[in-house]
């Protein structure tokens, strides 16, 4: 499984692959360009050039395949606020794969949010209903995780259990594309993609 | 995990769960909102109760364009609860978790329609006998309007996603889409008041329902496909 | 004056006045609706143009009455609630509002019923009927954006703000729609004063229907309020002492 | 930086700067969005020209309703474009700014409602004669239909603003906005639209004019306060 | 100067003032009530008991003062997305007061954005957004900044730059009271406020 990529303007020339069971910390000064390129990477920008191949073939030919495999977080976390979070998970994970309400719960739990199930996501602070969009990757049965800024006000124990997500999955062989501007210490194979030294390359 | 077979297996069955988890969820948050259950039915009363206060209370007068102005009502009163339809899920990021679902695109948007009709549509169809009541209709048309309303509505809400799909990501609202949306829209306001109108002076209007039925099955097809396209644009 | 104030500013003093008030209230609006009610059904005469349905004015007439007398006071409270924060005040004005759009709606049908019997059409663009629609409106309005926001002292706030702005607003519209109708409808079609030419037997039962139905809205108003501050003040000590002394009873 | 006398100072001058920077800041989003300058002119057309397509064409008809058609329509779409008058800054924090600013928030919403109108009713105003024409209203009563407007769409602004700063926190969109904005304009469009009616019977109309004036003034000295309070109790 | 406040339900007989020449640092973990905290004190939430106090005062009796030495910035930057970073920060003084050109160019130009000025700001990625709302900070003449996670999407230099402006902002006398995630690394009088511990107390 890898995904690869060339790409001009703000960044040209790039070329990365990302393998199963690797992490990759896309990395750059503010507008280097990492929220355009994981919106590009996921198919939610098309206003580029390059190409992006999903197991070896451009992505626009399997589409619902890389799109079955593949989560997506960006800076707008994805969550309605009118829903609580269990309705707002069970909605999320009927558009990849159904998952049933104690996965849900448990998801909730594990990221801290246990009590939290029935509330509207409007009474949520801003860290917890970034803990809501991230509750999404544990019952998603996606191998690709994109994550822009996941650590986005989150609070010290939120970033260590983020941490520890991250290390299982890449662990279990899922690959891990994300920004931040955090220092990462995950315990697993990671790499570093730096756009602003792609950017003085060029 | 990477098993192509598992995925296709999964896929079979969950179009249509994906098709009745966003009919769900969205019928879940018009009901929590309740607001948007009773304002379609009270933006329509008030705006058909404006025209006897601009026009004239003089009955002979007001049924003349009863017809009229029960369905520039209903045409309105559907346009303005679009907003609720994709900018909420623009604005929180649900509508990017949407383009990215495996799930073909057609369904999700159609789901999010027929929500938004039963919403905003049914309502005013249900409603409507009163106001054409109210406005001195002749009775005969009653049926007539009903049925015409009825078939135009969803057509209302279809035709309508299309233009809030391609302006959902721009930062003025309201009237653009009214821009984009009423033109689209006129045909079914010519024709279902027409038949109404053509029914009150005992003219047959079975070419009109005909005209009306397949619009509506144009639309059905075509509408969701054109939304989905745009919104991939919108939040490009 | 100013403790007398804060006195009934307190809920739980409302709430135990209103305990010692409301078997009285309950009294009174039963001899006076069943007087009334007698006296207007089965006592009045016919009368000699509109037949028996006259009698509808019993009920039509106080109930229009008191749906023209809850806009203000809402806004009264909504008032009272902004300057001084009083929650009572606040309390009362919630429950107001459905009760209002309730009357609203009820002078609304009894009219239309007497006016498809009178008139011979349900409904007419008269400016009474008009303007009382378009208060119906408002009143609804009030409805749906307390439902719709959901920190209840934001929507208290809010309601308050509506409720003034709309009383503001009310003789604004009753007087336009009045002197808009006029060239059309004679308002002698409709406000045709049956009280003063007709006879003390017809126009005091109604006064006695009018106390009744007067009475009877206080006893709504003060149940929903009651009902209101129980809700508002679960957590506070006097109202679990209250109910669990119910309990134990 | 603590001295009370250079705040007090400052704050002389900059009520006025800040009324001023207010209103050109608005009207600069406007016109970078340009649909914002076109759309309430477009929705006004459509609307007016939507009735001879859902009424009928015949001119006697249409002149007898013209009136209450041109006034309803700039009812709509001074409504319409009222979401564009707190929404979006209440979305991206700027409307925070706004409340905690030292100045009188009367007069920045005052300003605000100023820009708004500039925008979406004055075109109206403007544009009225024509779609007047399109309706065949009689020429005698063009300068009383354009009169009228431009005396009551300010008061349809002002009063729209309360309606949206009550609800601009509020998730759903469009509808609660005009429950609540369209009965309070009813005696604008009463007295606006009668005032047409009246001239084209040639009665005097001095008397709607003094009616119109004394609402607009009202609404100037009351107006602002409400929406003002109305906003603190939104942001909440 | 300094600012008091009681309060209840979220955090119980919370006391705290604020002096000039100070750098308070509100902590808890997610939910915990700090943005809460925050608006409460700035005044655009009112849903509370208790007092604050300004300069010995209830705010409410000189809020004007107030409001003319006090800036604000919050989970939303405050910045219109169809404006330029130069049209939003003259509009944001006038608010206060006003400001010439050169100095919003300067203030831009120091928090890095200069040849930003002209762009729409919907153009700029998520941190130079949050830069522009903190160029307010450089702008205005206010003593006591309230600043809600700031440091949010801004990369290293960015965080770098902020600290600094932060502690030359309380080194001329000023207060700042902020929340923050990261750990602070500035170099004034700084003390923390630990809502996570308030509430355990109480
Ligand atoms: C839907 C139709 C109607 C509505 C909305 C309506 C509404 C009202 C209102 C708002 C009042 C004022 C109450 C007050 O000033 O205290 C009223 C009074 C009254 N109505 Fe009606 N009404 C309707 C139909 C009728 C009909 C058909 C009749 C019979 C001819 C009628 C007879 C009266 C009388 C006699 C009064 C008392 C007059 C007075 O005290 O000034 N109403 N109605
Ligand atoms: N509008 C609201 N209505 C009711 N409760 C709310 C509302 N907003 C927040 N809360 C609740 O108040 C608590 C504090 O929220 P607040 O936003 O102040 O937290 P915070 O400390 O800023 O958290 P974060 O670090 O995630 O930003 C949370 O538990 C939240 O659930
Ligand atoms: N919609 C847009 N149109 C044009 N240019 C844009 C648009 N969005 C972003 N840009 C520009 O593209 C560049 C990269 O933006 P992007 O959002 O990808 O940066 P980023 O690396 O995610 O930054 P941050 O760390 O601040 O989130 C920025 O210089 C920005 O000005
Ligand atoms: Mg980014
Ligand atoms: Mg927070």
């Amino acid at each position: 499984m890898f995904c690869e990529r060339d790409e001009r303007i703000l960044f040209s020339d790039l070329h990365f692959e990302v393998a199963g069971g690797e992490l990759v910390q896309v990395k750059g000064s503010n507008g280097s360009g990492k929220t355009s390129l994981l919106r590009i990477v996921c198919g939610l920008n098309e206003d580029f050039s390059g190409a992006i191949l999903w197991k070896g073939e451009p992505v626009a030919d399997v589409r619902e395949d890389f799109l079955a495999s593949m989560i997506y977080t960006g800076h707008r976390a994805g969550v309605n606020r009118i829903l609580t979070p269990r309705e707002n998970l069970r909605w999320s994970a009927s558009l990849q794969a159904p998952a049933d309400d104690s996965q849900i719960v448990e998801a909730l739990g594990r990221l801290g949010l246990r009590a939290y199930e029935d509330i509207p996501c409007r009474n949520l602070s801003a860290g917890q209903t970034q803990r809501v969009a991230l509750a999404r990757l544990l019952i998603s049965k996606a191998s690709v995780w994109i994550l822009d800024e996941p650590f986005t006000t989150l609070d010290i124990h939120g970033v260590k259990n983020l941490e520890n997500l991250l290390a299982e999955h890449v662990s279990t062989g899922g690959a891990v594309i994300l920004t931040t501007h955090h220092p990462l210490s995950v315990n697993c194979r990671a790499r570093a993609l730096d756009l602003d030294q792609q950017r003085i390359n060029s | 995990m990477n098993d192509a077979r598992e995925i296709q297996g999964l896929k079979g069955v969950s179009t249509w769960s994906a098709f009745c988890a966003t009919l769900r969820r969205d019928l879940i948050i018009a009901l929590k909102r309740r607001n948007d259950l009773l304002n379609p039915i009270m933006f329509f009363l008030i705006v058909v109760s404006l025209f006897p206060l601009g026009i004239s209370p003089d009955p002979v007068e007001l049924s003349s364009v009863s017809a009229g102005v029960v369905w520039v009502s209903a045409l309105l009163a559907s346009m303005l609860s679009l907003d609720n339809l994709y900018r909420a899920d623009y604005e929180d990021g649900s509508l990017e978790q949407l383009l990215l679902s495996p799930q073909p695109l057609y369904f999700l948007v159609l789901a999010k329609n027929i929500a938004h009709w039963l919403i905003s549509g049914l309502p005013v169809v249900i409603l409507s006998p009163l106001l054409a009541y109210m406005l001195y209709l002749p009775s005969e048309a009653y049926w007539t309007m009903v049925l015409t309303l009825l078939i135009g509505t969803p057509v209302l809400s279809l035709f309508g996603s299309i233009g809030v799909a391609l302006t959902v990501g721009l930062g003025s609202r309201g009237l653009i889409l009214a821009v984009i949306v009423l033109p689209l829209s006129t045909p079914v306001l010519i024709i279902g008041a027409k038949a109404v109108t053509d029914v009150m002076f005992g003219l047959p209007v079975s070419s009109h329902f005909a005209l009306l039925g397949a619009i509506l099955a144009l639309a059905l097809t075509m509408a969701p496909l054109a939304s989905a396209a745009a919104l991939r644009i919108s939040v490009n | 004056m100013w403790l007398w104030f804060a006195k009934l500013g307190s809920p739980r003093w409302f709430y135990e006045l209103s305990d010692k008030w409301l078997p009285w209230l309950y009294v009174s609006m039963l001899i006076l609706m069943s007087v009334g009610l007698f006296w207007a059904l089965l006592i009045v005469p016919e009368d000699y143009q509109q037949g028996q349905t006259i009698r509808i004015m019993y009920i039509h007439v106080p109930v229009a009455s008191i749906s023209l007398a809850c806009f203000p006071l809402m806004a009264v409270a909504g008032t009272i609630t902004l300057v001084w924060k009083m929650k009572l005040a606040d309390m009362v004005a919630q429950s107001v509002a459905p009760i209002g759009a309730w009357f609203t709606g009820l002078a609304l049908a009894t009219g239309a019923i007497w006016g498809d019997q009178i008139w011979g059409t349900w409904w007419a663009w008269d400016a009474r009927l008009t303007s009382l629609l378009i208060q119906f409106f408002l009143f609804i309005g009030v409805i749906a954006l307390r439902s719709a926001i959901d920190s209840p002292d934001a929507a208290a706030k809010a309601c308050a703000v509506l409720a003034i702005v709309g009383a503001i607003n009310v003789p604004i519209i009753k007087y336009s729609v009045e002197w808009w109708n006029t060239l059309h409808q004679p308002a002698s079609n409709f406000s045709i004063d049956p009280v003063a030419p007709n006879p003390p037997e017809v126009w005091v039962p109604l006064l006695v229907m009018i106390s009744a139905v007067y009475v009877f809205f206080a006893i709504a108003l003060i149940l929903r309020t009651r009902n209101e501050i129980l809700q508002r003040e679960r957590r506070s000590q006097w109202v679990i002492d209250l109910v669990t002394r119910e309990k134990n009873v």
